[in-house]
């Protein structure tokens, strides 16, 4: 790959990236979410969405030739493979049918002749042929005969290579985070595989979160930050902190500023011991947090790790357990309704499905909670038999909001789903600030957003905070926001706090935490 | 140009074709001798026998659980209380306040129970909907025999025993609605006031309905689950409220229906009569999760006035009887572009 | 046919819960048949006679239910071109097994049309397909009627007088096919101690059960179970989702089509305007009462659900009559269980994809401090 | 290319199929009839009882000047005359082959079949 680069609606995600792989190589690509990792692999792997934002710019040669790729099935026949991180498999088929999915071996019939290719009959013992032979380069001990939906993850993720590698024409796999479902055990099988793998001439790009993985199976390992390569290095020439410093060191100028002194607040507000919360992708298994009342507390770690989790899972939006106190008084899970009724609320990272009211004015989604769970804006209709909505104060509270939050629309009524993603977002914020909240979590407020909305959102919690004493909850996987934002920030890694350091402790300690090394010295006097 | 293009997509291309398909039968019908004073009168009685059907559907679809293909569950609850009432034998409107009052709670029980069935079977609702409606009139066909009804003019002459197909309300409550402050102009134009008073008591009420914290909540629920559930509410029991409220909108609907009609169908008699009220919502704009009391109106008027308008125009014209041919296929294809045209809403 | 999983103990319960139907249904017969006072050898022979009628039609619901578009509640419009194929045959008079084939031919080119029309429909309305087809096959219906009662005749020359209503055009309630009666199941005449055996037909539904099976082994059907099972997956592996979903239906449509030909050879007469609804409705309730659900079903299903929807359908009438001596509740009783038994088997497969999406769900739950 | 050809072949061959049921299945009303009949100057009598069996259909017993209706599928076919003496005994048995070609001519005179006169199949000369 030689000066490629690319940018979607005008935020530049990646910048001159170059790098070269050799056959039978395995390259380790690292860096931290949002680095531009997924949009390189969509490059190399001609996915129509980097067609549809505009194309990308710089070249990317194969065997020296220049290889341009309209639709993945272009990449394919060239020869690359692509292991995603979610399974696509079929799970009512054996392992050997899924190897073959779609390059089943055919015996002639008479049909054919008549009504084409698709009524030959398939060779039933060539595909299990075929479906062993795969599985035995990967040296795994696994009967193609079973039905995928038996097999423990692991298996599952073997047999997805396998089916890369029964391709003939595989020359190079990308396997983007295949050890983050893995155990201890299945990974090192997975390593020895990529190796053997290596050996047979199939070069391979091997993106992982950990560390030692990369030092222990790579030929190469390549850093990206912020859409540009910072390192290119041999595994003998560096070692974990040296690649976890590449990865998060950003230079402190660019980040944003702090502009005053971190402060310790009162007595604890929110008190959790020993959550767990069942949200798919977003596991937590066994977190305690002391959260003090007007402090705003950051909440960190890569992603799937289990930080998104803890949000739903106090607000009772997944199957959650454990024990949550309120201001002394006891939560009970998985229920939203009491949730809110302490006092706490939420904006959570899925705007579109969980956030908004796509259809519905602007207005309505505003005051929905508040109406709903503290009955404002209605009023009483035939002396207070009924209460419908106050129509007038709910235009009003709305245009208060526009006007604080900036949110730029024609005006109340108009349907949320014509807005941008910086004001959608803003709406979110609103929709909670209504219920005058005493505790606020916030989850990847500034995902998907521009710069400038990213800073009014940033500025108006700070104020909220400040001004209403609200105590803040953020979520977000940008260390340097929460850093510039937050008194504490907590690191969570496999669904536990690896570790919680005040915003001033330097990015590299967060590096550290965030790639499993879990800190002896955690801050948390359990009562 | 642009504010007609708009309106053109905004009321959707399938409304504007039966409008006009409409507003030409009754333009053709003085060519061919059909009155249209009487054909106009006809359709508004119609459409005041079947508006509170309709109306009966808005709860479900705000609420996201889909066309309620099983609203003969409701009409079984108004046909037990019109026969009740009749056993009992009070005419004139307190006749039809009795079949209410006991159609309504049987409404209530039946329509709690299908919405906790509704719940746990989401996302496959229209479909089981409509076999609960079919299993539910056929079972019904075997309580009509056994169930213990003595009043003359309704049970069988020679067995002494269960119930008639059809029975007539003439001696009791026929009409009783519709003739309140009802007048005529010339001898055919005849308009049952009392039955539009009613509707639009009804509209009113589920008008308001919406408007309150339940109704509200209901809406909320039909356009974005998980936004409800992250704000406090309680999704199943939305869906459970506007189930029952379905089912009862819809037994009072059937009584409405009868008073006009003259006749208590039962048997198989409400077996299909989910699909002409599911087509006209459609007609008036609605689609499969939102709908508001504006369709309800004028998808009734549309679909009733090509009902009423089919018979007598085109027969006279052609001289065939293609009324039920028509009738079929504007309403199932309507209900057909509706299901179709979800997918691409979703998708865009 | 996806190989049945290793049973534990809980899909024990899992198993009974699958198969509640047919067990129900086995216990209905059982207390209906003493009741009806039926002689076996009667039963034997009635049984017979149906499943040679109505299995054909059964079979042509497996091919959807593969690929994954649940039950063709869209078959009727098969059964419409078969009709229509049959009242050109009875309109130029040709009899015997000739006239039957000559009856397929002539759907053939028409089934193949609806197929493609309803498989194209289906598509946009992904995630619904039943409730479409469902509505399609209403939609449809008043075509058919359009045609049939207004075009026959008028558009589409009748010689035959016989056919013809009264006013001139448009095809009779009652078509007779005398014509065409049994010609199939007299084809080859086959009794064993006094009972009847339609050897013919028999061997048209054995040679069709060996297509069925051999198409799973096909690459369409191997392409058909995929899409059935995971649509993303298989169009992420470059299988025609669409067109493998459009060609299911267009055979299923086919294949209902010389299905519904079969079921009148042997009835003989055809109520035009509402035989092609009945068929549809008795085959999937049949299916359903043989097991199937609406995302897995076996040939076993079909046979077994054919025999027992009947025995039951035979026996309710009979037995209403004598337990209670009305038999109009026997009929309604019948028409009941018919109706009731989609809307068990539909509201079960749906609660348990409900319970499975809960079931995978909870393996995820990491272990609870 | 080669599959368009096939499945052009296929597809003539369902449409001959289709030709031969047509021409096979069509069935015909014939009259079949055993009166006296005068052909040009011969006449033949047909006072005799006959069992007429056309292809593989049920016999049909006719006695003299009598005519029957005979349903058959399609054009060509065999028939067999026995002619009966006093006491129903088969006296002698006559058979040939016919195809019906003209649609108009459904009347088979057995008379003149037996008298071996050519025009023996003839439009119904009463309307």
């Amino acid at each position: 790959m030689e000066g490629v680069g690319k940018s979607y609606y005008g935020n530049r995600v990646l910048k001159n990236v170059n790098f070269t792989l050799g056959k039978g190589e395995i390259l380790g690509l690292v860096g931290e979410n949002g680095a531009g990792k997924s949009t390189l692999m969509n490059i190399l792997f001609g996915m129509t969405v980097i067609r549809d934002t505009g194309g990308y710019e710089g070249k990317v040669y194969i065997d020296g030739k220049e290889a341009n790729f309209s639709t993945p099935f272009d990449a394919l026949d060239e020869g690359i493979g692509m292991v995603h991180q979610e399974f696509s498999l079929i799970p009512g088929f054996t392992v050997a049918e899924n190897v073959v999915l779609n390059r089943e071996p055919m015996k002639y019939n008479p049909l054919v002749e008549a009504f084409g290719e698709r009524l030959s009959t398939i060779d039933r013992p060539e595909i299990s042929r075929r479906g062993k032979e795969a599985v035995e380069k990967l040296n795994v001990v696994m009967d193609p005969e079973t039905l995928i939906s038996e097999l423990p993850v692991g298996h599952k993720q073997f047999t997805e290579i396998a089916r890369e590698i029964d391709k003939k024409k595989t020359r190079l796999l990308v396997l983007d985070e295949p050890t983050a479902v893995l155990t201890e055990s299945e990974a090192d099988i997975l390593l020895k595989a990529m190796k053997r793998l290596a050996d047979m001439g199939i070069s391979i790009i091997f993106i992982s979160h950990r560390l030692h993985e990369i030092i222990e199976a790579c030929d190469k390992i390549v850093v990206l930050r912020d859409g540009e390569i910072v390192e290119e290095t041999t595994p003998e020439k560096t070692d974990v902190m040296d690649i976890a410093s590449h990865m998060v060191g950003r230079s402190v100028a660019d980040a944003f500023q702090r502009d005053e002194a971190p402060r310790d607040e009162g007595e604890t507000i929110l008190s959790v011991r020993h959550l767990w919360v069942d949200m798919p992708g977003e596991l937590v298994r066994d977190v305690s947090l002391e959260i003090r009342k007007g402090e705003i507390f950051g909440i960190g770690g890569l992603a799937g790790q289990g930080k998104l989790g803890i949000a739903n899972g106090v607000m009772g939006m997944f199957p959650a357990g454990g024990k949550v106190f309120f201001e002394g008084e006891p939560v009970p899970l998985n229920h939203p309704r009491e949730s809110l009724g302490t006092g706490m609320a939420a904006v959570f990272e899925d705007r579109r499905g969980v956030g908004l009211l796509l259809e519905e004015p602007i207005s309505w989604n505003i005051i929905f909670t508040a109406l709903q769970m503290q009955d404002k804006f209605l009023k009483p209709l035939m002396g207070g038999l009924f209460r419908i909505r106050d129509e007038k104060a709910i235009a009003e509270e709305a245009r208060s909001y526009i006007k604080s939050l900036e949110i730029r629309c024609v005006d109340e009524n108009q349907p949320v789903q014509e807005l941008s993603g910086g004001n959608q977002q803003k709406i979110c914020l609103a929709k909670a600030f209504a219920t005058h909240p005493k505790l606020l979590f916030v989850a990847e407020p500034t995902r998907g957003i521009d710069v400038g909305a990213k800073r009014v959102v940033l500025e108006t919690l700070k104020e909220y905070n400040r001004r209403r004493g609200t105590t803040v909850v953020m979520i977000s996987s940008e260390l340097e926001e929460l850093r510039s934002v937050c008194d504490r920030i907590a690191i969570i890694n496999e669904g536990k706090v690896a570790g919680i350091r005040p915003a001033s402790a330097p990015s590299t300690e967060f590096g550290i935490l965030m790639l499993g090394k879990v800190d002896t010295k955690v801050e948390v006097e359990s009562r | 140009m642009k504010n007609i293009k708009d309106f053109l997509e905004k009321a959707g291309w399938p409304r504007i074709i039966i409008a006009l398909f409409l507003l030409t039968l009754f333009v053709v019908a003085p060519f061919v001798e059909v009155r249209v004073d009487a054909s106009i009168s006809d359709t508004l009685v119609r459409f005041g026998m079947n508006g509170v059907m309709v109306l009966a559907m808005v709860p479900m679809i705000q609420s996201g659980c889909g066309l309620n293909f099983g609203l003969p569950l409701g009409i079984i609850a108004g046909l037990l209380g019109a026969v009740t009432s009749i056993e009992i034998g009070i005419p004139g409107v307190l006749g039809i306040l009795i079949a209410m009052a006991v159609a309504v709670p049987i409404a209530v029980v039946l329509g709690w129970a299908y919405g906790l069935l509704l719940n746990r079977v989401k996302g496959g609702e229209m479909m089981i909907a409509t076999y609960v409606g079919f299993s539910s009139v056929a079972f019904m066909c075997i309580m009509w025999l056994v169930l213990p009804y003595k009043s003359s003019n309704m049970v069988w002459g020679y067995a002494g025993k269960g119930l008639r197909t059809t029975i007539s309300v003439e001696g009791f409550w026929h009409k009783a609605i519709s003739d309140i402050g009802s007048f005529h102009i010339g001898d055919f134009f005849y308009c049952p006031t009392g039955m539009f008073l009613f509707l639009g008591l009804m509209c009113l009420g589920m008008w308001f309905f919406l408007k309150t914290k339940t109704g509200t909540a209901m809406t909320t629920v039909g356009s974005n689950p998980e936004y409800a559930r992250s704000s406090g509410v309680n999704i199943d029991n939305m869906r459970t409220i506007s189930v029952i409220l379905s089912t009862v909108l819809g037994a009072i609907g059937i009584i409405i229906y009868e008073q006009s009609f003259g006749f208590v169908q039962l048997y198989m008699g409400p077996f299909y009569m989910a699909f002409p009220a599911v087509s006209a919502i459609l007609i008036g704009g609605a689609s499969v999760h939102k709908a508001t009391i504006m369709n309800v109106i004028i998808g009734t008027i549309l679909f009733q006035g090509i009902l009423t308008m089919t018979p007598s125009v085109i027969n006279s014209m052609i001289q065939t009887d293609m009324s039920e041919v028509i009738r079929i296929i504007v309403s199932n294809g309507m209900i057909l572009y509706a299901l179709t045209r979800v997918m691409r809403v979703k998708k865009s | 046919m996806t190989k049945q999983s290793k049973f534990s103990k809980n899909n024990l319960s899992h198993l009974l819960a699958a198969n509640a139907v047919p067990i129900v249904f086995i216990l209905i017969s059982v207390i209906g048949i003493p009741l009806s006072k039926f002689s076996p050898g009667y039963l034997v022979q009635e049984m017979l006679v149906r499943l040679s009628r109505d299995s054909f039609l059964v079979l042509s619901l497996l091919i959807p239910i593969m690929a994954g578009m649940g039950l063709n509640f869209g078959m009727v419009l098969g059964a419409m071109a078969g009709q229509i194929g049959l009242i050109f045959i009875s309109d130029w008079n040709i009899v015997g097994i000739h006239g039957m084939v000559l009856a397929m031919l002539i759907s053939t080119p028409l089934a193949i049309f609806l197929g493609w029309m309803c498989g194209a429909i289906l598509n946009r309305a992904k995630g619904r397909e039943m409730v479409t087809g469902f509505i399609l096959g209403f939609f449809m219906n008043g075509i058919y009627q359009l045609v049939v009662l207004y075009g026959f005749g008028k558009v589409i020359p009748i010689q035959n007088a016989k056919l013809v209503l009264s006013r001139g055009f448009g095809v009779r309630n009652v078509t007779n096919l005398e014509g065409i009666r049994k010609c199939l199941d007299n084809l080859i005449p086959f009794e064993i101690s006094g009972v009847s055996v339609p050897l013919a037909t028999f061997l048209v539904i054995a040679v069709f059960c060996v297509f069925v099976v051999w198409f799973r082994r096909t690459k369409l059907g191997q392409d058909m179970r995929a899409v059935g099972q995971d649509m993303d997956v298989a169009r992420s592996a470059g299988i025609p989702v669409e067109r493998t979903r459009l060609i299911s239906i267009m055979i299923s449509t086919v294949l209902a089509c010389y299905g519904q030909i079969i079921f009148l050879q042997n009835i003989g007469t055809m109520n035009t305007y509402n035989s092609h609804e009945q068929a549809g409705m008795f085959a999937i309730a049949s299916l359903l009462v043989g097991g199937a659900s609406v995302s897995r079903a076996s040939i076993l299903n079909v046979f077994v659900g054919v025999v027992l929807f009947h025995l039951m359908f035979v026996v309710s009438p009979m037995a209403g009559k004598h337990l209670i001596g009305e038999a109009q509740l026997g009929e309604y009783f019948r028409v009941f269980v018919s109706y009731g038994i989609i809307a068990i088997a539909l509201v079960l497969h749906a609660w348990r994809r409900f319970k499975e999406r809960e079931r995978s769900r909870s393996a995820l739950r990491g272990e609870a401090a | 290319m080669r599959r368009i050809l096939v499945s052009a072949l296929l597809l003539a061959a369902l449409v001959g199929l289709g030709i031969y049921c047509y021409d096979a299945g069509r069935a015909y009303d014939l009259l079949v009839d055993n009166h006296d009949m005068t052909l040009g100057e011969k006449t033949y009598s047909g006072e005799r009882d006959v069992n007429v069996i056309l292809s593989k259909y049920e016999p049909i017993e006719m006695t003299a000047q009598d005519t029957m209706v005979s349903t058959v599928a399609g054009k060509k076919h065999t028939i067999t005359v026995e002619i009966l003496d006093e006491n129903y005994e088969v006296a002698e048995t006559v058979t040939g082959k016919f195809t019906l070609k003209d649609p108009k001519k459904r009347f088979l005179n057995i008379p003149a079949f037996l008298g071996k006169d050519p025009g023996w199949i003839m439009e119904n000369p009463r309307n």
